[in-house]
């Protein structure tokens, strides 16, 4: 995994994003070192898929300077494309593919070498085996999900950017995830990912940093500030209350 | 707690227009000034068509019609024109204020090329005793008013206004580059399908003097009209945005902070 | 091309489009067919005209389908997200594209010629399809990825593109007019190069601006 | 633009002769009212739409000036 050439995951500063006249985010400051694991908590609504589009070079910011994996998603969106894996709200998936075509599709969009290896790496990462050779209309939503996962790891990213992740996996994948994650983080690499589910994001959270998405910037918290872990858990929960905006 | 907040909505208000005021009333002075200018000219270049300029041979006096019908057909295709130059500056350099020009333009030059198709069609009444006729230039600009009415749409549907604003410039430069083709393809269609209507203008023979000079006055008071009118949408635009501006600082400041 | 290869393979799969628009282009036929009461004096005269008509809103229809299908699990946004220039998307799907109508448009006009009696087999025929489904396409895919995103895009797709096709559909009428009538190709040095322009022309524009389009 | 003089197309030179004698027969006395109708209209247009902008125009400014206004007295501008 080649992270050479930039000292932080991802650097954010000043950023600013509104739609029209509706401001989603402003002043938001984020710093990830490699090897670390951001969960991101925030009610509905609050900027946190935009964040993501932001990083991952689907939406242009309005203001401020970002480095993802070490280039300018603005200027070189290409660059930051290659390193990122994104897991989204879709699964980016054609239904009437199979896996394997989907992935060694999107393995030759990123011009890899030695496809067919790859694509049955990824497949077996997410123990997807034995559907590999399914269309993906036949999965369930959680199998579509892994698949999505697969397409995310693909290309080997070093930066892995998942919004909500968690929503329709089952447990055994999501422990699956878990460890991927882990796995990504112990081997250099960093992961950001959103969530609703306080217990899953603690438990994930555990090894990383949690932030919580409010008020158009991002806040870490370091749960050795609170007296303990029920009351670091209220503030994460009041966090994910979709307040009444005018 | 209100006073900081009225700071930072200045500041909001402020970021639109450097001195809060200054601009603002400049442009303001100009469109006073412009729109006295253009009522002084519109008289006269009334007075001009109907007692000056003399009355046509041979179509009589709907002749007139045409100081107006030209120079309002000319500035809508000026319209678009800038229409084309704002998208392709917007689209490069990101700047709101060639948006503003673009969207402001667009919808001038729609309200001008409305006028010029219904002034064509009365005029084509008496004279070519048909409402309308599948000319070139007729054809030609019925297809300009579908593209800029497209135009708008686009903008308006748009899921928000960044995105409104970059569709509509695409559709502002590809439209306008169209244009040509679409005259000209008009030309030659018109050219192998003879209609049994008399076809375009009678007065191909050069203008009489004093009516060129009628016509050049006429030119000049649409323009002063067209620029007046873009300026006062544009300002529009630039109140609306400073309301969203200001909205939007507001709602920053509702947020409750975590 | 990857992004062909993948459509085509889909289209295999699914079979949906091809078929649906084939259906759509035929039907428009036979409702002209009424509606004109085509008779053999007549046909040189007629035929083009819907023979453009049925092609014109069969390629609104496919193009309108082919966008719907890349978003429907967000294919468009996975392409978006790997690290191909917005140019060489645009003119891969601008292509495949291309290709589906050329596939629908080389059923059709076989039928067309046995129902109105006129004969298919003429290179300016074949050549004036050629580049005016070109022209078709390239619009075509960039309104689509517009109109794809908008509010009541059902509408948007046909209003943006039928103002600015006019051209084409002129041009390609006027040179089939010719084609089909077997008469001297006079004319024709004027219709096939104004397509050709159009079709240059737009093949430069319209990749500049789609990067604009898919940028959020 | 439509009826432009001065500027001949191509495609207008054969018709050019023949409109004249059609021309003649037609009556200029009775188009006054087509006149009329045509400046009417233009006027009609242009001010209607000079009035739908300025009176948003004087809507927003108003807005405007009310949202200062409240933000201006104590304690209520808690941004609605």
């Amino acid at each position: 995994m080649s992270v050479a050439g930039s000292d932080f995951a991802v650097r954010v500063e000043g950023l600013e994003k509104s739609f029209g006249h509706w401001p989603v985010l402003w002043d938001l400051d984020l710093t990830l070192d490699w090897g670390q694991l951001l969960v991101l908590f925030g009610a509905n609504a609050v900027g946190k898929t935009t964040l993501l589009r932001i990083l991952s070079t689907q939406a242009r910011p309005d203001a401020g300077t970002l480095s993802v994996a070490g280039y300018d998603p603005v200027r070189t969106p290409n660059a930051v494309r290659r390193r990122i894996g994104v897991v989204g709200h879709q699964t980016c998936l054609y239904d009437d593919l199979t896996c394997r075509e989907n992935l060694v599709y999107y393995g030759r969009l990123f011009g890899l070498t030695d496809i067919p290896r790859r694509v049955d790496e990824a497949i077996s990462r997410v123990s997807l085996g034995h559907r590999a050779d399914q269309r993906v209309r036949t999965l369930s939503n959680g199998m579509q999900k892994r698949a999505s996962i697969a397409r995310a790891i693909l290309h080997r990213p070093p930066l892995l950017l998942l919004d909500e992740p968690e929503a329709g996996l089952d447990q055994e994948s999501t422990v699956m995830l878990q460890g991927l994650l882990k796995e990504w983080a112990e081997s250099g690499g960093a992961a950001i990912m959103t969530t609703h589910n306080v217990d899953l994001g603690l438990a994930w959270g555990e090894t990383g940093k949690i932030g919580v998405l409010a008020d158009g910037k991002v806040q870490v918290q370091e749960p050795g500030r609170y007296a303990n872990v029920a009351e670091f858990r209220q503030v994460l929960s009041s966090s994910l209350v979709t307040r009444q905006r005018n | 707690m209100a006073e900081t907040r009225q700071t930072e909505l200045a500041h909001a208000d402020s970021r639109e227009s450097v001195t809060p005021l200054g601009p603002v009333r400049r442009s303001r002075d100009l469109r006073v000034y412009l729109v006295v200018l253009g009522g002084v000219m519109m008289l006269a270049d009334l007075s001009f068509i109907f007692w000056v300029a003399p009355t046509d041979s041979i179509l009589g006096d709907i002749q007139r019609v045409f100081y107006f019908h030209v120079p309002i057909a000319v500035m809508s295709f000026l319209a678009f024109f800038v229409v084309f130059v704002a998208s392709i500056v917007y689209l490069v350099t990101r700047s709101p204020a060639w948006d503003r020009l673009a969207q402001a333009s667009a919808e001038v030059g729609v309200v001008f090329v409305t006028l010029a198709l219904i002034t064509g069609v009365i005029w084509a009444r008496p004279i070519w005793g048909v409402w309308w006729t599948w000319e070139p230039r007729l054809t030609t600009t019925l297809i300009l008013w579908l593209i800029y009415v497209a135009y708008l749409m686009v903008r308006a549907y748009a899921a928000n206004p960044n995105q409104g604003a970059r569709y509509s410039a695409v559709v502002g430069i590809v439209g306008f580059v169209d244009v040509p083709i679409v005259y000209y393809s008009v030309i030659w269609w018109r050219s192998i399908h003879p209609s049994p209507v008399v076809g375009p203008l009678a007065q191909a023979n050069a203008l009489e003097g004093t009516m060129a000079a009628v016509l050049l006055f006429s030119f000049i008071t649409f323009l002063i009209l067209f620029v007046f009118l873009v300026a006062q949408r544009m300002a529009l635009r630039e109140t609306e945005d400073r309301l969203g501006g200001i909205k939007s600082a507001m709602r920053r400041r509702a947020e409750s902070v975590f | 091309m990857v992004l062909v290869w993948k459509d085509i393979l889909l289209e295999v799969r699914s079979r949906e489009l091809v078929i649906s628009v084939l259906v759509f282009g035929l039907l428009v036929a036979v409702v002209f067919n009424f509606a004109l009461d085509v008779t053999p004096q007549r046909v040189t005269a007629i035929a083009p005209g819907i023979l453009w008509v049925a092609f014109a809103f069969a390629a609104t229809m496919a193009m309108s389908r082919a966008f719907v299908r890349e978003r429907e699990q967000g294919g468009l946004e996975g392409l978006l997200l790997s690290p191909v220039s917005r140019d060489a998307i645009f003119l891969g799907k601008a292509l495949t594209n291309l290709l589906f109508m050329l596939l629908v448009e080389m059923v059709l006009l076989p039928v067309f010629a046995v129902l109105f009696g006129f004969s298919a087999m003429s290179f300016t025929l074949i050549g004036t399809i050629v580049l005016a489904t070109l022209g078709f396409s390239l619009v075509g895919t960039l309104f689509s990825a517009i109109a794809a995103q908008t509010r009541s895009r059902e509408i948007m797709l046909p209003v943006l593109f039928f103002p600015v096709i006019l051209p084409v559909i002129i041009g390609a009428v006027e040179a089939s007019t010719r084609a089909i009538g077997g008469e001297t190709t006079v004319g024709l040095g004027r219709w096939l190069p104004l397509l050709a322009v159009f079709d240059a022309l737009f093949l430069v524009i319209c990749p500049w601006v789609f990067s604009f389009v898919v940028e959020e | 633009m439509a009826g432009q003089p001065g500027r001949p197309v191509p495609a207008d030179e054969e018709y050019r002769r023949m409109p004249l004698v059609l021309l003649q027969n037609a009556v200029p006395s009775c188009n006054l009212s087509y006149l009329a109708a045509a400046f009417m209209v233009s006027w009609v247009v242009f001010f209607v739409y000079v009035f739908f902008v300025s009176r948003k125009q004087q809507d927003m400014s108003r807005e405007i000036t009310q949202l200062r206004d409240a933000l201006e007295q104590p304690g209520a501008g808690d941004g609605d």
